[in-house]
């Protein structure tokens, strides 16, 4: 750690854990509520526990994204934060905006909540992942526009890398975007067609340039390998995310009453989607090889290589399988897109928040690695984590096939309640996988505690 | 020089004679075949010589041939399959 | 033909590349806007659509239900469910809430009256009178 | 670049084939369609772009040998044959949409305009990147030894060509 300010990012990722743990327990609370479907009725109906699970996943991913972004940025741009003050304001202004949201929707049902948050006054609220109250969505772009202010005089006054200029065009991108979810026509094609500028052009947008961004910087640091040629693998990788992302976000276009030449154009380009990953997949094997050091971090150096080989089946053979329109006529809103969404979700942003926390984290606490013991604890973890989603993955996916078959293509095609009763075995095996991953990440959080002598390069 | 500019006249030509089979009212085989075969030159001669990949070492020039070859075999394939 | 590919060159193909299929994606979304109004049901668009769709987002039946396979796979799909069980159907479903039945899944009750209800209804038929490219594949959703 | 011109490739070709398949099942649609096109325009777009193609070639023969500002010219002229491109292009379009045919009118002309248009899009962009080649062509940015930029220039424009090559006979001829 070069710059005093970039401590700041601490505290955004030990929220950032905490909430993940959060997720990880409701998710828990819902796989059960699929096969036990009294369970915590009318305690948490499945709606709300469904709320919180995504919505902590948004909130949590945030705080990596942010922690991530003024730990490298002032790194990058050699100098000091332009005021860390003002980012320590905002940590606490959005962890307040978080807790409350997450116990108003535990607390309060959810049509008092949106009269009292304002909603009749600008309608938002009630819409897939954008379930937040308007002061929480207000407070989201204060937060963001403070934090894109301070790394932007940061980055105007500074060193201009690939990779800092790539992270604040993605941040910028998220925060603009993010703006569509103020827009919610009564038309409701209209407003599903729009709904997935902020959700598609986050997750196959925006995101994967900062996710390009932190995995670049992180290989740097580790592997030492020249920066000219890792920039340049860096902006290939997200001009392509970019080139085949923007139109197929014509994959979300074939159902919703859009015209039909969505599924052409979706269905091209959007089957082009996985390249992007699969570069960077290569990209880290290929950098990781030829590294000129032996970081001593070598949980780090795990973390990036898992994240560019998750992304790459969640995201991009995942994505692929029901991505094209005559197959996503019988997959579309079925356990499949369940289960490419929990693999996407994981290989792509968790792992990648995690890599870059796992690197810098030692740092900030004054070394250069955790000692040999507790890395030890962190790769376990690792495996853990990454074979259970991979079970989960799979155990979704024989359940959305199953389903598929006997709700949508037998001639006799059965009522969605009784093709659910039918799959039940899947969603204990699920429920199982899941009950390790929290083991898992049980783990990764004990692994910050376990004291020894830092390890150094062998 | 005049070797690129004899190409030129000769992409014209093969485009003046697709033009001329459809002008003349024929359909099926009588104008898939020479129009793919004419495309086919034309192509060629814009990946070897105006993009100057022959002779260049490495997989470039075959695959974007075999991008070519593909592309119209396929097509081939689907107007033939059409017509059955 | 050019060996050297260089930062720069990776760098112009990004901003080119992005500024480009935005562009591209902001044409066909202007086509799209002209096109909706022969699919997306418009002309009943009542103010009761207009209360229900409401009543839709603030009960977050989202979070159970997939409306046009979008949302939570927790519960039926029910862009289509107008035709498959009919308003009576739908109102008495509702007002029957929870049912209570030991170990299954559960909805809860929102108390509508008998206005919203209606309005409820009418949102869900006009949601199944949108033309979706005759999604789903069959009634069962 | 070449990775790009491939990817580029790439979509187009799948764009072809899937225009080919999706005929098999629409035929005679497809054939009716297509003579409400104006043929003549379309050969005389291929005229335009395998001429414009050409006069890079000779731009780029230029440059090898170290004149800049004949390379410049000749880069001129093969954008006016761009520009004269775009809007024969543009009247047919709008000849089109003036007779009220959109995309969604039926599958062949939302592969016509489709196709057309992003086609149309990558001329546009072809002429972007030869009007920054010929700037600094002209200011003598390039010589014998260094003219990389040309290159890469021209190597995407007759990418630009090579599509329409396949694009014209496929939507225009056969049937």
């Amino acid at each position: 750690m070069k710059y005093q300010s970039q401590m700041v990012a601490k505290p955004y990722f030990i929220a950032a854990i905490g909430l993940f743990l959060g997720q990880i327990l409701f998710g828990l609370i819902m796989g059960l509520q699929y096969v036990v479907g009294d369970f915590l009725f009318p305690e948490i109906p499945f709606n709300v526990a469904r709320m919180v699970h995504t919505n902590l996943l948004i909130v949590w991913l945030l705080f990596g994204f942010m922690g991530a972004a003024y730990y490298l940025i002032p790194e990058e741009s050699e100098r000091e934060l332009h005021s860390p003050k003002l980012a320590m304001v905002m940590f606490w202004i959005f962890l307040a905006a978080g807790v409350m949201t997450i116990l108003g929707y535990l607390f309060v049902p959810y049509a008092t909540l949106a009269e009292m948050t304002g909603n009749n006054l600008l309608a938002t609220m009630g819409r897939e992942f954008l379930e937040q109250p308007l002061p929480t969505k207000v407070g989201i772009v204060v937060v963001a526009l403070a934090m894109l202010y301070n790394l932007s005089m940061t980055v105007l006054r500074g060193r201009k890398t690939a990779i800092n200029l790539v992270m604040l065009v993605g941040l910028w991108g998220l925060a603009i975007f993010f703006l569509f979810s103020f827009y919610n026509p009564g038309n409701i094609v209209k407003d599903k067609y729009f709904w997935w500028w902020v959700v598609h052009l986050w997750v196959e947008g925006v995101w994967e340039l900062i996710m390009g961004a932190m995995l670049a910087f992180v290989l740097i640091k580790v592997t030492g390998v020249d920066r000219e040629v890792i920039e340049k693998w860096l902006y290939v990788i997200i001009a392509m995310a970019l080139i085949t992302g923007l139109i197929g976000t014509g994959h979300h276009y074939y159902w919703i009453g859009a015209p039909e030449y969505w599924q052409w154009w979706g269905s091209v380009f959007s089957a082009l989607e996985p390249i992007p990953f699969f570069m960077m997949t290569v990209f880290a094997f290929n950098m990781v090889n030829r590294r000129r050091r032996e970081h001593p971090n070598k949980a780090a150096v795990l973390w990036a290589l898992g994240t560019g080989v998750m992304a790459f089946l969640g995201a991009g053979v995942w994505g692929f399988l029901h991505t094209l329109a005559p197959v996503n006529f019988y997959t579309h809103g079925s356990q499949i897109t369940a289960a490419h969404g929990h693999m996407a979700f994981y290989g792509a942003y968790v792992m990648v928040v995690i890599t870059m926390i796992s690197y810098t984290m030692p740092l900030m606490r004054g070394r250069a690695a955790n000692s040999p013991l507790a890395q030890v604890v962190e790769m376990w973890s690792f495996w853990l984590m990454t074979v259970a989603m991979v079970f989960i993955t799979l155990f979704l996916t024989a359940a959305g096939i199953l389903q598929i078959w006997l709700q949508r293509i037998s001639d006799q095609p059965m009522s969605f309640m009784a093709a659910q009763d039918q799959v039940a075995l899947f969603y204990w095996l699920r429920e199982g996988a899941g009950v390790i991953f929290l083991i898992g990440l049980l783990l990764y959080i004990g692994s910050f505690f376990i004291k020894g002598k830092a390890a150094t390069a062998d | 020089m005049r070797v690129a500019t004899f190409q030129w006249l000769m992409l014209l030509t093969l485009t003046a004679l697709s033009f001329g089979l459809a002008e003349a009212g024929m359909s099926g085989s009588a104008v898939l075949i020479p129009v793919l075969l004419a495309t086919l030159v034309k192509g060629n001669i814009v990946i070897d010589r105006f993009m100057a990949l022959r002779g260049v070492k490495g997989p470039w020039r075959w695959i974007v041939l075999g991008w070519l070859l593909l592309v119209l075999g396929l097509i081939a394939y689907a107007f033939q399959l059409a017509q059955s | 033909m050019s060996s050297a590919f260089t930062k720069s060159a990776a760098r112009n193909i990004f901003y080119g590349g992005a500024v480009f299929f935005f562009l591209l994606l902001i044409g066909l979304t202007f086509d799209t806007m002209s096109t909706l109004p022969k699919r997306d049901n418009r002309e009943n668009l009542s103010e009761s659509v207009l209360r229900g769709k409401h009543i839709w987002e603030t009960r977050n039946c989202i979070g159970c239900h997939t409306l046009m396979g979008e949302g939570a796979y927790f519960a039926p799909e029910l862009v289509n469910v107008y035709k498959r069980r009919g308003p009576e159907f739908i109102k008495a479903w509702m007002q029957g809430q929870p049912t209570g039945a030991p170990g299954r899944r559960q909805m809860p009750n929102f108390h509508l009256n008998d206005e919203q209800l209606d309005d409820m209804v009418n949102f869900l038929k006009y949601t199944s009178e949108i033309n979706t490219s005759n999604w789903p594949p069959n009634i069962e959703g | 670049m070449w990775f790009f011109i491939l990817a580029e490739l790439l979509v187009f070709g799948i764009f072809f084939l899937a225009y080919a398949f999706a005929r098999t099942h629409n035929v005679e649609l497809f054939n009716a369609s297509q003579l409400e096109l104006d043929r003549a325009s379309g050969v005389i777009n291929t005229v335009l772009l395998i001429s414009s193609s050409y006069f890079v070639v000779l731009a780029v023969s230029r440059i090898r040998r170290g004149h800049s500002r004949s390379c410049a010219s000749w880069l001129i002229t093969a954008m006016t044959c761009g520009a004269a491109f775009l809007v024969l292009k543009l009247s047919e379009f709008s000849g089109k949409i003036e007779a009220g045919i959109n995309m969604s009118t039926n599958t062949f002309y939302m592969f016509y305009l489709g196709l057309g248009f992003f086609h149309f899009m990558h001329v546009v962009l072809g002429m972007i990147i030869l009007g920054a080649v010929t700037l600094k062509a002209w200011r003598g940015g390039y010589s014998a030894a260094d003219h990389a930029g040309v290159e890469t220039g021209a190597a995407y424009w007759h990418m630009v060509d090579l599509v329409w090559i396949v694009l014209f006979p496929l939507i225009y001829i056969l049937n």
